[in-house]
C-alpha cells in the first residue's frame, strides 16, 4: 500500500508547496518565473542528453520480432510491417506504434474456466485507455498554445473548436478534459485491480500518474469552478516564451499550484519512465530493418580483423597441395 | 513600464481584425441597447396567476393592411425571407378557409371568404408542441405564453408538425443576413433553432403591449389577462361570440376571434 | 478480435475503401450542411422532414426487428437460429448507429445534441424514443461483442451476457412502439394521425428487417462461405412473409381511409408488397433461389419506399397545418450525406461481420 | 470564419443605413397619440451607475451571472437582481452593456485570451449596434 501512499502523499506535499508558498509567503516570482524556466531547461537538456547517450549507444543486433513473417523467399507472405525490410517500412512501423500504440493492440489475457479450460481472449483495455489518454494529453497541451501566442495558430484553434464541440457548461467544456480523467482513472484502477499488475507497479509507476491526475484536476478547477482571471496568467506566459524576467501580476494562488505541479513533471522527465516519449523512437526491435538475410551486419565494434580467404591460402600453397594430389580450384 | 507597454501592444495587435471598427468606437462613445430599467415585474411571477389571451375582431382588419405585422416582424428581428421554403413568420394574414379548416360552418359568405385572418401563434394552453419537444426548449411559461429558449432548442423540428397551426418556423439558415432593419432591443436567432410568436413577452414586462396590438390602426386586437375577471379581455370574451382554430383537437388555444 | 476486421482479402479492402470513399463525401457534403444550414436541403417550410427522418423511420424498425431473432432463439429456444442470433444483434447495432446518425444529421443545432440527456423532458415521446434507442445500441452491441468473445474462447457465454441481451428485448419493442405513437401523434399531419400507423410499424419492420436478414446471410453464404443454415432461413422467412402480408393487409386498408391512393410511389410499394408476400408464401416459387432473393429484396424495397415516399414525403404532401401543398425533393448534399450514413453503417456491419465469420471458421477449422 | 466575418459587416452596414431611417421614422411616431389600452403598469427607471457586484468578482463570474440570469429570466420569469447591497437592476446584457459602453468592453479581453463564446450569434455585439 506504501507504493500507492507515498507517491499520492509527494503529490499532495508538491501541490501544497506553491500554495502556501504564494498565498502566505508571497513567492510569485520563484514559482512563477525561477521554477519554470529552470524546469525546461532541465527537461530540454536532459531530454537531449539521455537521447544524445541512447543514440551513442552500439546496437549489437537486428532484432527480427516474431510476429510476423521475416521477409524470404518469394512464395512466403512477408509480413511487411512486423517485420519490415525496408526503411520506408519502419518508418509505417514505427508510426503505427507511436501514433496507434499497436504493440498493445496485440494484447491478450488468458482466463481459466471452469473445466480446467484456459482461454485466452483479446483484451485491449490498455490500448484503448493509453490511447485516449495520450492522444487526449496532446489535445489538451495544444489547446494550451492560446496561452503562448498572440494570435493563436490555426491548427490549434480548429482543435480546440472540436474540443468543445459540445456546448454544455460555461466556459466551454472540454470533451478532452473528461476523456482524461476517465483514462487516468482507468489506468490507476488497473494497477490496483489486478494482483500481477499490483505486485510490478512501483511508486514510480503511480507518481506519474498522480502527478498527471492532479495538474489536470487543478486545471479543470481552474477553468471551471475557480474561474480564473487570465489575463494575467497570459502576460506571464507570454512573458515566459519572450524569456521575459518581470515579475508575474496578480494571479490566484491556484494557478501556481497548476504551474508548478506541471514543472515539477519536466524535471521528472528526463529522470524517469517517463523518457519512453523519447525512447520509443530508439527501441531496437521497432527501428531496425530486419534484413540480416538480405545484408551483412558488421557489429561497429568489431577489430578491424584481416581474414585469410581460400583463394589466398589455395594460392600460398597451390604447389604443394598439388604435389599431395588435393585438389585446386585454379591450376 | 515596459510590460504594460508591451500589454497594450499585444492586445491592439490580437485586435487587428477589430482595428478599423475600434476607430469608429472613439467617436461614438455610447451604443443604443436596451435601457436599464426595472421590468413591471418586481418580484418572481407566481406560476397559474395570469394567463395571457388575445381576441381579434377580424370584421375590422383591412385589406392590404400589415402594419401588425410589420411591426412585430421589425421589432422581433425577423428576418425577411422571401421565398416560400425559408420563410420565416411570427404573425401573418391567411384565409377563412386556412385558418378554419375543420370549422362545421362553411356555408359563409363571400364577405368573410375574402376577409383576411391574422395567424400566430396560439398559445395553447395544451399545447402539443411543448409536450413534443425533447429539451424543454419550447415550454409553456408561468404566464400562459409558449414561449421557445433559443438558448436550448436543438433544432430537431419535431414541434413543426406537432403544431396544428403551422406557427413555428426554422431557421433554415444564418437569419441575420435577411434582417433588414436590426433593432438592439431584442436579440436575432442564430442557423438552426425554431422560432415564433412569443406574445411580445418581451414588451409585456416593460408594461407595453403586444407589437401588433399597438400597431393596428383599428384597434382590432383586445388583449389581456383572461384570468382577471374586470379585464378588457373578458369583457370582449363574454360579450361576443367567438371562434378558436380547430378547437376539436383539445389545444384550447389563448387566441380568439370574432367573425 | 477487432482485428479480425483488419485482415482480408483483396475484394474486401476493396469494398472496404470504396465505403470510406463514400463517407468522406458524405462528410464533406455533411461539413457543408453545418456551415450553411440546413438551407442546403431540399426541407423547408412546409416540408419540415425530409429523408433523413424517412431513413430514421426505416432503419429504426430494422433495428428494432432483429430483436425477434434474439427473442425466438433465447426465450422460445429455437436453435436453428442459432448462428443468426449474432448477426441478428450486430444488424441491430448499425442499423441503430444509423438511426442516430440521422437524428443528428437532421438537427439544426448538433452541438447541443447532449441537451437530450441534460435537460430531459419526460413528457416527450421523441425524448423516449432516442433514450431508448442509445440503450438498444449498448445492449445489442455488448451482447453480441460478448457472445461472440465467449464463443472465440470456445467457453459459453457469461450469464450476465444473457440478461444483458434479454433486456434489449423489452428496450426493441418499445422503440418500435414509442415511434410509432410518436408519429401518429402528430396533430400537424393528419396522415399519420391513425391507430393502425403502430401496428404497421411493427408489422412492416418484421418484414422488412427479416427479409434483409435473408438477404445478409445469403451474401454472407456466397462471399465467405459461411451459412447460417437453410432452416434458419426458412424460419425467418416465415416471420418475413407472416409480418408481410399484416404489412399490406393494413397498408391496403390505408389505401381506402386516406390519401395513400394519390400516390403513385404508395401504389409501386403495395404491389411489390403483394408480390414478394405471394412469392413467399407459395412453396414451388420459394423454392428457386432467385425468385426467393427477389422476393425479399422486394419487400425491403417496399417497406423502404412505404416509409420514406409515403410516410414522410406523402405525409407532408397531404398535410394540413397551412392547407398548402409544397412537393419536397431532396438536394445532392441530403442525398450525399445519406449515402455517406449509410455506408458508414455498411462498414460498421461489415466489420462486425468479418469478425463473426473470422471467429465462426476459426473455430470450425 | 469569412462568411462570418461578411456578414457580421454586412450586418453592420445595414444597421447603420437602418438608424438614420429609423431616426427620421421615429420622430414622426413619437408625435402620434398614445391610443392603444393601458392594462399593465409602467416601468420604473432605476440607478444604474454601480456594478452589481465588484470587478474581481464579475471577471471571474461574468458568464455565469450571464447564464444564470439568461436561465431565471426566460424559464422562471424572474427578472430583477437584486444585488448585494439591496439595489435592484434588471437581468439582461443590456444592463451590463449601459453601462460598460465602451464598444471594444467585451473584445478587448477576449480577443487577447482567445475566448471566443456564442452570445453574439444571437444578441447583437457592441461591434454591429450603431
Amino acid at each position: 500500500m506504501k507504493k500507492v501512499l507515498m507517491p499520492l502523499l509527494i503529490v499532495l506535499l508538491l501541490a501544497l508547496l506553491p500554495y502556501i508558498g504564494v498565498q502566505y509567503a508571497g513567492l510569485s516570482y520563484l514559482f512563477g518565473v525561477i521554477i519554470p524556466y529552470t524546469a525546461f531547461a532541465v527537461l530540454t537538456f536532459g531530454f537531449l542528453l539521455r537521447l544524445v547517450d541512447w543514440i551513442r549507444r552500439p546496437v549489437p543486433f537486428r532484432i527480427p520480432t516474431t510476429c510476423g513473417q521475416e521477409k524470404s523467399l518469394d512464395w512466403i507472405k512477408h509480413n511487411r510491417f512486423e517485420n519490415p525490410s525496408h526503411s520506408w517500412e519502419v518508418v509505417v512501423r514505427m508510426l503505427l506504434e507511436v501514433l496507434f500504440f499497436r504493440s498493445l493492440f496485440r494484447n491478450t489475457k488468458a482466463e481459466l474456466h471452469k473445466d480446467a479450460n484456459l482461454a485466452y481472449g483479446s483484451h485491449k483495455w490498455l490500448w484503448l485507455g493509453g490511447l485516449v489518454f495520450h492522444w487526449s494529453f496532446l489535445v489538451i497541451v495544444l489547446r494550451h498554445s492560446r496561452f503562448f501566442f498572440v494570435m493563436i495558430p490555426g491548427f490549434a484553434e480548429f482543435i480546440t473548436h472540436v474540443d468543445s464541440f459540445f456546448e454544455i457548461t460555461l466556459p466551454a467544456f472540454y470533451t478532452t478534459d473528461a476523456l482524461i480523467l476517465a483514462a487516468i482513472t482507468f489506468l490507476v484502477v488497473r494497477r490496483l485491480t489486478d494482483a500481477k499488475m499490483r505486485l510490478i507497479s512501483l511508486q514510480t509507476d503511480y507518481f506519474p500518474l498522480f502527478l498527471i491526475a492532479a495538474i489536470v484536476v487543478v486545471g479543470v478547477l481552474l477553468r471551471y469552478v475557480v474561474r480564473l482571471n487570465i489575463m494575467p496568467v497570459k502576460d506571464q506566459m507570454l512573458r515566459l516564451v519572450n524569456f521575459s524576467f518581470d515579475a508575474p501580476g496578480e494571479i490566484g494562488a491556484l494557478f501556481y499550484v497548476h504551474l508548478f505541479l506541471v514543472s515539477v513533471l519536466a524535471l521528472y522527465f528526463p529522470f524517469s519512465k517517463l523518457m519512453h516519449a523519447g525512447a520509443i523512437f530508439l527501441s531496437p526491435t521497432r527501428n531496425l530493418c530486419n534484413n540480416s538475410r538480405q545484408k551483412r551486419h558488421v557489429n561497429p565494434w568489431n577489430a578491424d580483423i584481416k581474414f585469410r580467404t581460400y583463394s589466398e591460402y589455395e594460392d600460398d600453397y597451390r604447389e604443394k597441395m598439388k604435389k599431395a594430389n588435393l585438389p585446386v580450384e585454379k591450376e | 513600464m515596459m510590460n504594460e507597454q508591451r500589454r497594450e501592444f499585444i492586445k491592439k495587435t490580437a485586435l487587428g481584425v477589430f482595428a478599423g471598427l475600434g476607430v469608429a468606437s472613439g467617436l461614438v462613445p455610447a451604443f443604443s441597447l436596451e435601457k436599464t430599467a426595472l421590468p413591471v415585474w418586481d418580484e418572481k411571477p407566481v406560476p397559474g396567476k395570469i394567463r395571457w389571451g388575445m381576441v381579434i375582431d377580424t370584421r375590422q382588419c383591412k385589406e392590404g393592411c400589415q402594419q401588425c405585422v410589420t411591426a412585430c416582424h421589425h421589432e422581433h428581428n425577423v428576418p425577411a425571407f422571401k421565398n416560400r421554403k425559408e420563410e420565416i413568420r411570427w404573425i401573418w394574414k391567411n384565409s377563412y378557409k386556412n385558418v378554419f379548416p375543420t370549422a362545421t360552418n362553411s356555408a359563409v359568405s363571400k364577405e368573410i371568404q375574402n376577409r383576411s385572418f391574422l395567424s400566430l401563434c396560439n398559445h395553447c394552453a395544451d399545447s402539443p408542441c411543448t409536450q413534443i419537444c425533447p429539451t424543454g426548449a419550447t415550454f409553456k411559461r408561468w404566464d400562459g405564453i409558449v414561449e421557445i429558449d433559443y438558448h436550448r432548442c436543438v433544432g430537431c423540428r419535431f414541434c413543426i408538425p406537432a403544431c396544428p397551426y403551422g406557427s413555428l418556423s426554422f431557421n433554415w439558415q444564418d437569419p441575420r443576413t435577411a434582417i433588414v432593419d436590426p433593432v438592439t432591443a431584442y436579440p436575432t436567432r442564430e442557423q438552426g433553432v425554431v422560432e415564433k410568436c412569443n406574445f411580445c413577452s418581451d414588451r409585456l414586462v416593460k408594461g407595453l403591449l403586444p407589437a401588433c396590438v399597438d400597431a393596428c390602426p383599428e384597434q382590432a386586437f383586445t388583449f389581456g389577462d383572461m384570468n382577471d375577471p374586470v379585464s378588457d379581455i373578458r369583457v370582449v370574451l363574454e360579450s361576443n361570440v367567438t371562434m378558436q382554430r380547430k378547437p376539436e383537437l383539445g389545444t384550447k388555444p389563448s387566441v380568439f376571434y370574432i367573425i | 478480435m477487432i482485428e479480425k476486421a483488419l485482415k482480408g482479402n483483396r475484394s474486401y479492402w476493396i469494398w472496404i475503401v470504396f465505403l470510406v470513399t463514400l463517407v468522406a463525401s458524405g462528410l464533406s457534403a455533411y461539413y457543408q450542411q453545418r456551415w450553411f444550414g440546413l438551407t442546403v436541403t431540399g426541407m423547408g417550410r412546409e416540408a419540415s422532414f425530409g429523408i433523413y427522418t424517412a431513413q430514421l423511420t426505416f432503419l429504426l424498425g430494422v433495428a428494432a426487428s432483429a430483436v425477434m431473432v434474439v427473442f425466438s432463439f433465447s426465450l422460445r429456444r429455437q436453435k436453428e437460429l442459432a448462428k443468426t442470433v449474432i448477426i441478428a444483434l450486430f444488424m441491430a447495432v448499425s442499423a441503430a448507429l444509423m438511426s442516430m446518425l440521422f437524428v443528428v444529421a437532421d438537427m439544426g443545432k448538433p452541438d447541443r445534441v447532449l441537451n437530450i440527456i441534460f435537460f430531459p423532458n419526460p413528457r416527450s415521446l421523441v425524448f423516449w424514443d432516442l433514450l431508448l434507442l442509445s440503450g438498444y445500441l449498448a445492449t445489442s452491441l455488448i451482447s453480441g461483442w460478448a457472445m461472440l468473445g465467449a464463443e472465440h474462447k470456445g467457453v459459453p457465454p457469461s450469464a450476465w451476457v444473457t440478461s444483458v441481451m434479454y433486456l434489449s428485448i423489452p428496450l426493441a419493442f418499445g422503440i418500435a412502439t414509442i415511434s410509432a405513437v410518436l408519429y401518429a401523434g402528430l396533430p400537424g399531419i393528419n396522415l399519420w394521425l391513425t391507430a393502425v400507423l403502430a401496428i404497421r410499424f411493427i408489422a412492416s419492420a418484421l418484414a422488412a428487417g427479416m427479409a434483409l436478414l435473408i438477404l445478409v446471410t445469403l451474401m454472407l453464404k456466397e462471399t465467405t462461405g459461411f451459412d447460417a443454415g437453410k432452416e434458419a432461413r426458412e424460419k425467418l422467412a416465415m416471420v418475413a412473409t407472416y409480418a408481410g402480408i399484416a404489412n399490406v393487409l393494413l397498408l391496403g386498408v390505408q389505401f381506402i381511409t386516406t390519401t395513400y391512393s394519390n400516390l403513385p410511389w404508395m401504389w409501386f410499394s403495395l404491389i411489390i408488397g403483394v408480390v414478394s408476400v405471394t412469392i413467399l408464401l407459395l412453396p414451388a416459387l420459394r423454392k428457386s433461389q432467385l425468385l426467393f432473393v427477389g422476393a425479399c429484396t422486394a419487400l425491403v424495397l417496399s417497406v423502404w419506399v412505404d416509409k420514406s415516399a409515403g410516410l414522410m414525403i406523402g405525409g407532408e404532401l397531404v398535410p394540413a397545418p397551412l392547407g398548402s401543398i409544397v412537393a419536397y425533393a431532396p438536394t445532392s448534399t441530403e442525398l450525399f450525406v445519406v449515402v455517406g450514413i449509410w455506408s458508414l453503417g455498411t462498414m460498421l456491419f461489415t466489420a462486425l461481420l468479418k469478425v463473426v465469420v473470422a471467429v465462426k471458421v476459426d473455430n470450425e477449422g | 470564419m469569412e462568411v462570418m466575418m461578411k456578414s457580421s459587416k454586412f450586418i453592420l452596414m445595414v444597421a447603420v443605413a437602418a438608424l438614420s431611417l429609423f431616426a427620421v421614422l421615429n420622430v414622426f411616431r413619437n408625435g402620434e397619440a398614445e391610443t392603444s389600452q393601458k392594462p399593465l403598469p409602467s416601468v420604473s427607471a432605476i440607478d444604474s451607475t454601480k456594478c452589481i457586484a465588484p470587478a474581481s468578482f464579475m471577471r471571474a463570474n461574468h458568464m455565469q451571472v450571464l447564464h444564470a440570469w439568461e436561465k431565471s429570466v426566460v424559464r422562471e420569469g424572474d427578472r430583477v437582481h437584486i444585488a448585494a447591497n439591496g439595489s435592484r437592476f434588471q437581468k439582461s446584457l443590456g444592463t451590463c452593456l449601459g453601462c460598460h459602453n465602451n464598444r471594444l468592453f467585451c473584445f478587448n479581453c477576449h480577443s487577447y485570451a482567445n475566448v471566443k463564446p456564442k452570445c453574439w450569434n444571437c444578441h447583437l455585439s457592441p461591434m454591429e449596434t450603431p
